[in-house]
């Protein structure tokens, strides 16, 4: 194909190519004699744009790692609920949730305008990354919804999830996210402005769904079988461990994409974010499994796999900030906490959270946006905590962030709960959630052909 | 001996266990089963084409239990298996002319 | 490792370090003190390849969808099947496929070089990015075999689908694949000439592979059950939906990949197209959802999942010229279609069509290709549609494209079909597929342990 | 939200930005109007950190392929091996590995620096670099330790696995993994320096996992019911294909990670390399595929698969020397070989091998590192092979190290292997064995609520 | 009452079911089973061992019915579940020495 | 005739088989039960509960014998079953009072 290579040497400039492709699919651009570099704005782009897809990505992670953690009758119910979640959770962003978090906003505690993409001006490179930074930020926005869809699983009315689904990214995560990030564009958010510290979402995003996740846990109240009479907990046991390890591993994955695309430019400190998420899964994970097993006796999967994504959760909001050992003792703290946490909640508390989402997101956030305030090494990021420098003020500041999210996110929760159960109702029936969700809320089970029983 | 078998619904296993054990007849055997009776099934929509479902998921539970057992068997399950609504399924029993314990080769 | 390090610095040249390493497996390359940046033409190559990958990944997103779509007794058939399009499609492709749709052409028709890779000369950048366009394009080749697997499932004889996906990878898509997108190498195919727009294959890809499907499934006939003596059609359910989700997701991700990547170029677009994807994508989840509820009363799962990917399929043809909202009103569109389109071709074709191959991406994708001509925004791509500029011109030729890839690869498809079931025959006997294609066709059973009874 | 917008471009300089932001989350840049380009050294740390998350992400792929592979009493006990593997590897390797590997050495032996990420210095691009390059070489030894533990599955107790995998991670691998590559910081591994090329690792990652996980086969003993008295081998089926099919899927994408990565350059010849990649896999798919038809009667699906994972492993020596023909015939070869060498452990040498890691990593990567001495083209790397030069000394060289790599990895392993099993014990009861290791070892079963029984 | 024990193909349920109902016999459970008799097995292939795999999938359909309906029963399920071909299985019925409906507890 | 059903480990099926088919008793139907009895089940932990099994895995076998075969059939099944080990499981024998061949509506 000589004669067709040289066609397309001659082909090179994309604007002649463009007029001849005259629309069609793609263009192949070549090195002129004079070189020609990739700018950072559009390398920008790139790398944001990678990550987005990642995060996204996630979205089947967080639907296997719920799916695989519950029973096999309500695993289309948990399907839809995860499809959902991004689906409208994306919506809402464009409509509103955008607007919130990071238009022009009022005395830092609110954004005020950029709703419907309505900063979407004529062509530019300013508009292209526009756009992709805006993607970026509605994966994360669903990121949040999903987060609750574990707490509440295999009891909620599909239509009460819808509500909550919505009113989680459109109003709930914008409206404190923009305390935290909304000076990502040019504004300063009250919480930011006191020097708080989250790089990739510990609090913003992972707490802040977790606390909305206890809220629903706690008024929808437990499955039926979850306790005894005399409030001893029972075991309900997931269907798939395969299915959630995958899932495990996906969000891993994506988690790459979660913390070190949270740059949103493509420099040189991507390498170690990504490292420091890496270290900090990996602690969780053995941190985890040691404590199950003095715990309990043996190393079981399910508390391991909750390890990881403790380490991955914690280590988000400082990953920008943390030596490799830092982000290390991260995760072991993490791990260690998210055990003792789950049988924490689900003895004592009494509240039902069949795939640990309150404990992995919600405390284990929190504790890693603490976590910056001792362990931001100076040698990273532009914060110093308090074993650097022997100063508790910047934990000070963490600890504040972290329990006005708390108090946002919990109670704005127990008020979005109790709204749309007097709507809608929250919870299916008895006979309902005998039957599955699956059946009684979809029309069709999501497995055929398997002979599934559940003896009790 | 005796042959007691009984359709029950799954989610009232525990409570039948409960019951035998409590009457310390610890031999029994639980086969999944999927039935009809006196309860309708229910419809799935599958891609907008609709499926009556008319065998419903149910156990079989059966016990080998001597003569004098009998009654308190059937009555354990009865126990343990109502709810008083369409679906509890039957109970019945038949003449077994010989058991013997595998382990050991022993009549019982 | 201070001594490493500065080692490190010193073997910065990559010259320098390649005789150093001596084949060694990886170079480290340092910045010098002048700057070195990435040239424009690398980058292409960093993006295209990337999304290439991404693309290769949808494989195992369509097997998948289709294995949980089906039942479990050829869920082994289902993945040899797809591993082979790959395999085979790649291979075909190599041989004859590439110089068929990008080889110097005759008037517009038919490439006629470049075959069996002849093209590649001495190592050059020009080169290395042929190769990677290459590579991109063979993994959009075995895209189209794939979704003709949808619809022939369960019933095929093994050996007839292998010269199928042949046929398909190594002719049918080529050839016609040539007429929009020949220029992508300095051709002009005959309906890219007329301005015929169809950025990432909604058309060229996947009604082309919807309408070889639907000729597919005609031939090979309904699967034993299907349909009752009078014609009702009986729901045959699929085995696995949290699989099915599974494989949605994956798809999802890979799109980003399929459509982002059609530019071949790392620039500012990436992210606008990407959003498109992923604005489609959703308006077609919940479009679907909605449709199901209202028309069948319960938000079932696998015509919601076929949403998503209706409305991904939808946006392929305009990403690069969509506004948002574009996308989301063609996603949408896409979202609602799938499901009349599905029990229209189930109920009133009695076509067997078990994964809605036919419907998701035949008639989404023609939906999505004259969608160009109605929605193309002049804020971004080089077209504008009817609804800013009033004139239906590019509509007429979008029309015109949508039924001349309908003629060709519907036509062709029925002959191939006819062809190969008088050479082989296409369906295997009625106890083969009772039994299952993975007994009797691969030796043996997908699933081993569980208890796998279907009862009707 | 022009206000907004145009607030963004006021914020374009990092600098003022990561002041303003306060250590918030992401920090927005824009093309100031004098261009800012892209450093080929942040590109570098963009393409190895993306092909690092890729390879992380093979670490599913592994996970799905042997529990697919497995009966479902031991898949629990499969994920938590796979996840320890990355968990513990990445440890160890950054306490000891990567100093042994890559530390400065003596006499082309061994490394003696940079334990405990030690190398790590004050921020600078050459760091950022450094830790991507640390973070890319920790998921590759995680790889290596993974291989073993297909090939001991379903009867090795947990603890004796966990040392196993600290011993290979930790020494087998970085040891050896010096001799070959320490040339990358800087050294001169014994091996490399005598020509020996193994571009991304077929003998230094593949065929080491697969000499230990001969080793480890052998060690163990065969599963329960896997030989006849008379030493017939009989089937034990694995549980789930599908999901074997996923994890080759995942394993071929990341595997485009693992071999174009390997260059941690963002340079040209990425593409000819994936494509290399791609092909091999497809002709090892095909061949594998066509070998058992003709062997067997019927075109398996697992062994097809093990196919492709055949030609992935023979082409990873020498993807960046090949070219595409060579890749085809390299995966070819590779394919049939698979086969063959699959059936002579389990018949003739009656090791027990439930997933082929031995065949699939050890032989054929043996295969593929010897390969690259005759088909290394020299169009595309800096070696030229026999069938271009007719001269056997690079074929020499690759065979010396073939043997070297076999007689280090099955030699360690068996020491390994018979220092644990004195220590811990290597091997479950027989009671523990026939109930499954989930239970005996984890204390809860994989799946629940689906009726498995196997009976036989 | 008699006991109606049959083992038939897993395709023919349908069949059956609808034969029963249309005789009024609702009373109907259902087991998955493996079994062999008359039928061949067949063998499987898994890499590269042989595998005589002699346990096909079967169910077993059980009825309780009143004496007067045994013959109905019988020839109901004949009907449905015969294809003439080897594997269509047997069907056998025993004495029932007592039934009760555990909803009500009342003797059938 | 008679019908014989056994609870057996899933393991020694097999073995049940071999002995079985030696005695040319070709006709059998396999069950997957849950079994309670003497012997004990395990505890599970499941996220930090723990769960008592004390339902086992077990296989129900059952075979319609002429009368001549019963002992046959008896001592194949305890010969393939038995491991001198709790858990063997127990075997009993009923009378049937017909039985017919589906395919060929003959009596048996
Ligand atoms: N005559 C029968 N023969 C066999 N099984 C029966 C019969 N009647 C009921 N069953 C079993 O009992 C289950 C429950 O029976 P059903 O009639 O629904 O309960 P109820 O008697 O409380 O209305 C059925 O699903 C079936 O498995
Ligand atoms: N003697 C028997 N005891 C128990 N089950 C039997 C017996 N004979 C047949 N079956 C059951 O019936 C099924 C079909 O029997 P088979 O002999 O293959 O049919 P056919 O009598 O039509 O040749 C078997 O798979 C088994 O489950
Ligand atoms: N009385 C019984 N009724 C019904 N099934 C029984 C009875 N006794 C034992 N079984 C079945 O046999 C299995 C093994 O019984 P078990 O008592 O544990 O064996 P062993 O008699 O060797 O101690 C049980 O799991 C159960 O399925």
């Amino acid at each position: 194909m000589s004669v067709c290579k040289s066609t397309l040497s001659r082909t090179g400039l994309v604007a002649v190519m463009t007029v001849l492709a005259l629309g069609a699919s793609a263009t192949l651009v070549h090195a002129e004699e004079e070189a020609v570099y990739l700018t950072q704005t559009n390398a920008n782009i790139v790398w944001t744009l990678l990550a987005a897809m990642l995060v996204m990505f996630m979205q089947a992670g967080f639907t296997l790692v719920e799916c695989g953690l519950t029973r096999s009758k309500n695993a289309g119910n948990i399907l839809m609920k995860n499809m959902l979640d991004f689906g409208v959770g994306t919506m809402l962003f464009l409509m509103i949730g955008y607007g919130l978090m990071f238009g022009k906003d009022i005395m830092g505690m609110i954004g005020t305008d950029g709703f419907f993409l309505s900063f979407i001006g004529s062509p530019s490179p300013s508009r292209d990354f526009d756009i992709t930074f805006w993607f970026f930020q509605s994966v994360f926005a669903a990121t949040a919804a999903t987060i609750v869809s574990g707490s509440v699983a295999e009891r909620t009315k599909f239509q009460a999830y819808i509500v909550i689904s919505v009113l989680v990214t459109g109003l709930i995560y914008p409206i404190a996210g923009h305390w935290a990030w909304g000076g990502l564009t040019g504004n300063a958010g009250w919480l930011e402005s006191l020097g708080f510290a989250d790089f990739a979402g510990s609090t913003v995003v992972h707490s802040l769904g977790g606390w909305v996740a206890l809220a629903g846990a706690m008024a929808v109240g437990p499955r039926i079988g979850k306790y005894m009479p005399d409030k001893k907990p029972r075991a309900i046991l997931g269907h798939n461990m395969p299915m959630a390890g995958l899932g495990v591993f996906i969000l891993w994955f994506g988690w790459f994409g979660f913390n070190a695309g949270s740059t949103t430019m493509a420099d040189g400190s991507i390498g170690y974010i990504a490292l420091n998420t890496s270290l900090s899964g990996c602690a969780g994970m053995i941190a985890a499994m040691i404590t199950v097993w003095v715990r309990f006796g043996k190393p079981e999967a399910s508390m391991t796999m909750n390890g990881v994504l403790a380490g991955l959760v914690g280590v988000t909001a400082g990953c920008s900030e943390l030596s490799p050992f830092g982000a290390i003792m991260i995760g072991a703290i993490c791990g260690v906490a998210v055990v003792v946490a789950i049988e924490f909640i689900d003895t004592v508390l009494c509240v039902d959270d069949p795939v640990g989402a309150i404990s992995v997101h919600g405390v284990c956030g929190a504790l890693g946006t603490l976590g910056v305030g001792l362990f931001a090494s100076p040698e990273y990021g532009s914060i110093t905590g308090f074993f650097y420098n022997g100063d508790l003020t910047q934990f000070g500041v963490q600890l504040l962030g972290v329990v006005v999210f708390f108090a946002w996110a919990f109670g704005a929760g127990i008020v979005c709960f109790k709204v749309v159960d007097s709507l809608v109702g929250l919870r299916v029936s008895r006979v309902e959630e005998i039957k599955g969700l699956d059946i009684t809320e979809h029309g069709s089970e999501a497995y055929n052909g398997f002979q599934i029983f559940s003896v009790e | 001996m005796k042959n007691v078998v009984a359709f029950i619904r799954p989610e009232r296993l525990p409570q039948v266990k409960q019951e035998l054990f409590a009457k310390e007849l610890f031999g029994l055997s639980v086969t999944n089963i999927l039935g009809s009776g006196q309860q309708k099934g229910f419809t799935e929509t599958y891609r907008g084409v609709t499926k009556e479902v008319n065998l419903l998921k149910k156990l079989r539970i059966e016990l080998v239990v001597q003569e004098e057992r009998l009654n308190d068997a059937i009555s354990a399950i009865e126990t343990g298996a109502r709810t008083e609504t369409e679906g509890d399924g039957i109970i019945y029993f038949q003449n077994i002319h010989g058991v013997r314990r595998i382990r050991t080769g022993e009549e019982l």
